[in-house]
């Protein structure tokens, strides 16, 4: 099973060189960390700026520099910033290549909902019906099953939706999973998980080719 | 009269009525008119409808203003750091519409572009989608979405001239710029403000023609939400 | 009767302070000339500059700064550069406060004419559609009649329309005309012209209200 | 790979087939991309659809590629510069649409922003109007003006870097920012190349995530159309 950095680091497997990628706030943050070596990504954070750097040591902090999660952070080399007008414009014209962020609940036909639990506070879906709206590559990272064991891998999401059809792949502590026709294609296995196990836990169709890899973090 | 400086945040704010519809720049605390909205606190006016991407926190930003029952609608993409705001809007008083981040940026920036209307993807198939019209262009859906009418907009930036020329500092900038554009009546409070030819033209993000008043702020707090920090090794 | 620098100079007594201005090309330009004194206007030039000073000595001469016109111009003091969609959008949202512009034809409910001539060449139209259609207050400077003679002050446009229903003031060298429901309503005659003549050479409906005055420029 | 760097104009345009469709940005001769333009005569590729405001003089900017006869279509708000523009134009061998200058910025400003369409009030009641849909909000009609579609985009700056960052210099800048976010590929040629991290990210007027191929241009022109100057007294 993979814990939080786990998660992390196997999306990090997903960047390519090059790519343009906004990073929701929890787990997909942390990709940020595992960036593979020999290749150069651009974290686009959608209140400003491309090109996050690391938190900034403290005695760099600066107000005016935050993420999208209202963290310090600092810039890096080639960094820009610019309005949210233009922010959004660039991930609604296709420009950022990888989205990766949580979600409270994934369809097996890729419909996600993230950002309201009706009857408890609603905080707001901030940036995140537009980037799943219009971004080329959706990748979510989340807990496979919710805090009372129920599945977040649904035939259908229960919870207002954020997005329909949006999800490419899925990535939780049990295993990577592909968003295909025919519901959640589990490409890869948690050190340590069985298919039998992941079946268990997962309500939504689970689509089983051949022999699954154990992965490689 | 190029010269559109006034005294101070309580001259700049001193004609907004009750019942106002108010823009206010920011993302989170950063860039956030603080002189204005402590003037607003003071004047007193009340149900304002706010359009702000977020609501501040309990004791800065919008959060104030809540504090004194002075809004009774907030237009935002992100209200979830703020208490009084939660009781509030669980208890009825307080109005909230929830419109997702790039929409929010494009009403205002479609208001400053003079377009009535723009089409966007964002919130397709959801229930932010509910009563808006949908059409579909090259086999993709999108929501018509209106232009802000929105009788002021109160914006920070860092530097500021005279003439209302604003400059905006890294991610302090957000919606800033939009919101400047949007109003009927721009007041811009600034870091550094300077006399009209001091700026250089090529590098002024939101051009003195959208601005109607402007001030030097005094006393800026730039409260940060998450200082966040890694260690020198 | 008025020559092309008494157009102008009338046309800068409707300036008033604090007023952002577009100048479109001919004697529109002129009118930067005769600014009154003690009020200060903002030039703006629909290629991207707020702030259009007077023409470069010959020294400082700038291929990267011309107006709309494609004339070397200077900045001002307060001047600001940005791109074009900006500065339609300045124009679009009714920031501009008085827009000055050449036309062949005006008729006499405001539409305008000033693009094209069918079977002759067509430049283009530019930014005068966007200018007309959006002006809050428009101004025509033109030549009362065309060299054949014709008035241009119409009835109804006979070429190509640039913006219905949009100008609001007309100045000749024959005098000054609102556009009021009725028609062309005389103001002001140019020295030495009388009524008579006025109505001899305006095929629109020209409304005389009580005694006109000579101008005074 | 972000090093966006290409080695010359040949190389940035040397892809660019038969029938592309490219927008060029420049308003005159101003801020123009004479280094692709001359690369694309050299090329010869034909039958090219040109967006761009203007169609150059005789015998530089676009007017280049139109004696070559390697223009089908220009889309372009003004083309009255150009005598051999007229003779193919009145003679048949070219295709011209012209539309207004702001619906143009708007429509290109509308590709970068994702946005499928958009209204504006320009050409309202003219022939710009034909065939198109108009649509009445507050009592104002608007003309539903689509995003345009273009294969690429070659546009000028004055900074760039090998970020593909863009800062443009002043009204050189006009319709170079919109057509860089609007291309399928972007090609930018600047006057003076640095590395990434030389240029002010709150001075860049073009992230670098919207140009693809950036190299430093040669021999610049930069010819002027009026030189109007006035006397020292």
């Amino acid at each position: 099973m993979l814990d939080k950095f786990g998660i992390a680091k196997r999306i990090a497997k997903e960047l390519k060189d090059g790519y343009y990628v906004n990073l929701g706030i929890g787990i997909p943050t942390l990709v940020a960390n595992y960036v593979p070596e020999g290749i150069e990504v651009v974290l686009q954070s959608e209140n400003g700026l491309l090109g996050i750097g690391p938190f900034p040591f403290a005695d760099e902090v600066d107000a005016d520099l935050i993420n999208a999660g209202k963290q310090t952070v600092t810039t890096t080399i080639g960094s820009s910033f610019f309005d949210s007008a233009l922010s959004f414009g660039m991930i609604r014209s296709g420009r950022v290549d990888l989205t990766v962020l949580g979600a409270m609940e994934v369809a097996e036909n890729g419909d996600i909902a993230n950002w309201k639990i009706p009857g408890k506070m609603v905080k707001g879906m901030g940036g995140a019906m537009d980037l799943v709206a219009a971004a080329k590559n959706i990748i979510v990272a989340m807990q496979h099953v919710d805090k009372k064991g129920n599945s977040k891998l649904l035939k259908r999401c229960s919870l207002p939706i954020t997005g329909l059809g949006c999800v490419k792949k899925v990535v939780t502590e049990l295993g990577v999973f592909d968003i295909v026709p025919e519901g959640f294609q589990l490409l890869e296995r948690a050190p340590g998980i069985t298919v039998e196990y992941i079946r268990e836990k997962t309500e939504g169709h689970l689509l089983v080719v051949g022999e699954i890899p154990e992965m490689v973090v | 009269m190029l010269n559109k400086l006034v005294a101070n945040a309580e001259e700049a704010v001193k004609d907004i009525q009750d019942g106002a519809t108010i823009m206010l720049g920011g993302f989170g605390l950063c860039g956030i008119p603080e002189n204005c909205i402590n003037a607003l606190v003071k004047t007193g006016v009340k149900n304002l409808t706010c359009i702000s991407n977020n609501a501040g926190v309990d004791d800065f930003g919008i959060g104030l203003l809540l504090n004194t029952r002075q809004v009774k609608k907030m237009v935002s993409s992100y209200v979830g750091e703020n208490a009084e705001f939660e009781r509030q809007l669980l208890s009825g008083e307080l109005e909230v519409e929830l419109i997702p981040q790039g929409t929010l940026a494009t009403r205002c920036l479609a208001s400053g572009y003079g377009m009535p209307a723009i089409f966007t993807p964002a919130g397709v198939g959801t229930e932010v989608a509910d009563g808006k019209e949908i059409r579909e262009f090259n086999g993709k859906q999108y929501l018509l979405e209106y232009a802000f009418d929105s009788d002021y907009a109160i914006v920070k930036a860092w530097k500021g001239d005279t003439h209302g020329n604003l400059i905006f500092r890294e991610t302090a900038r957000n919606f800033n710029p939009m919101m400047a554009m949007a109003g009927k009546i721009t007041i811009a409070e600034v870091e550094e403000l300077v006399p009209a030819g001091e700026l250089d033209p090529d590098q002024i993000h939101t051009p003195g023609i959208f601005v109607n008043r402007i001030f030097q702020g005094v006393d800026y707090e730039k409260r940060i939400e998450q200082v966040t920090t890694r260690l020198k090794s």
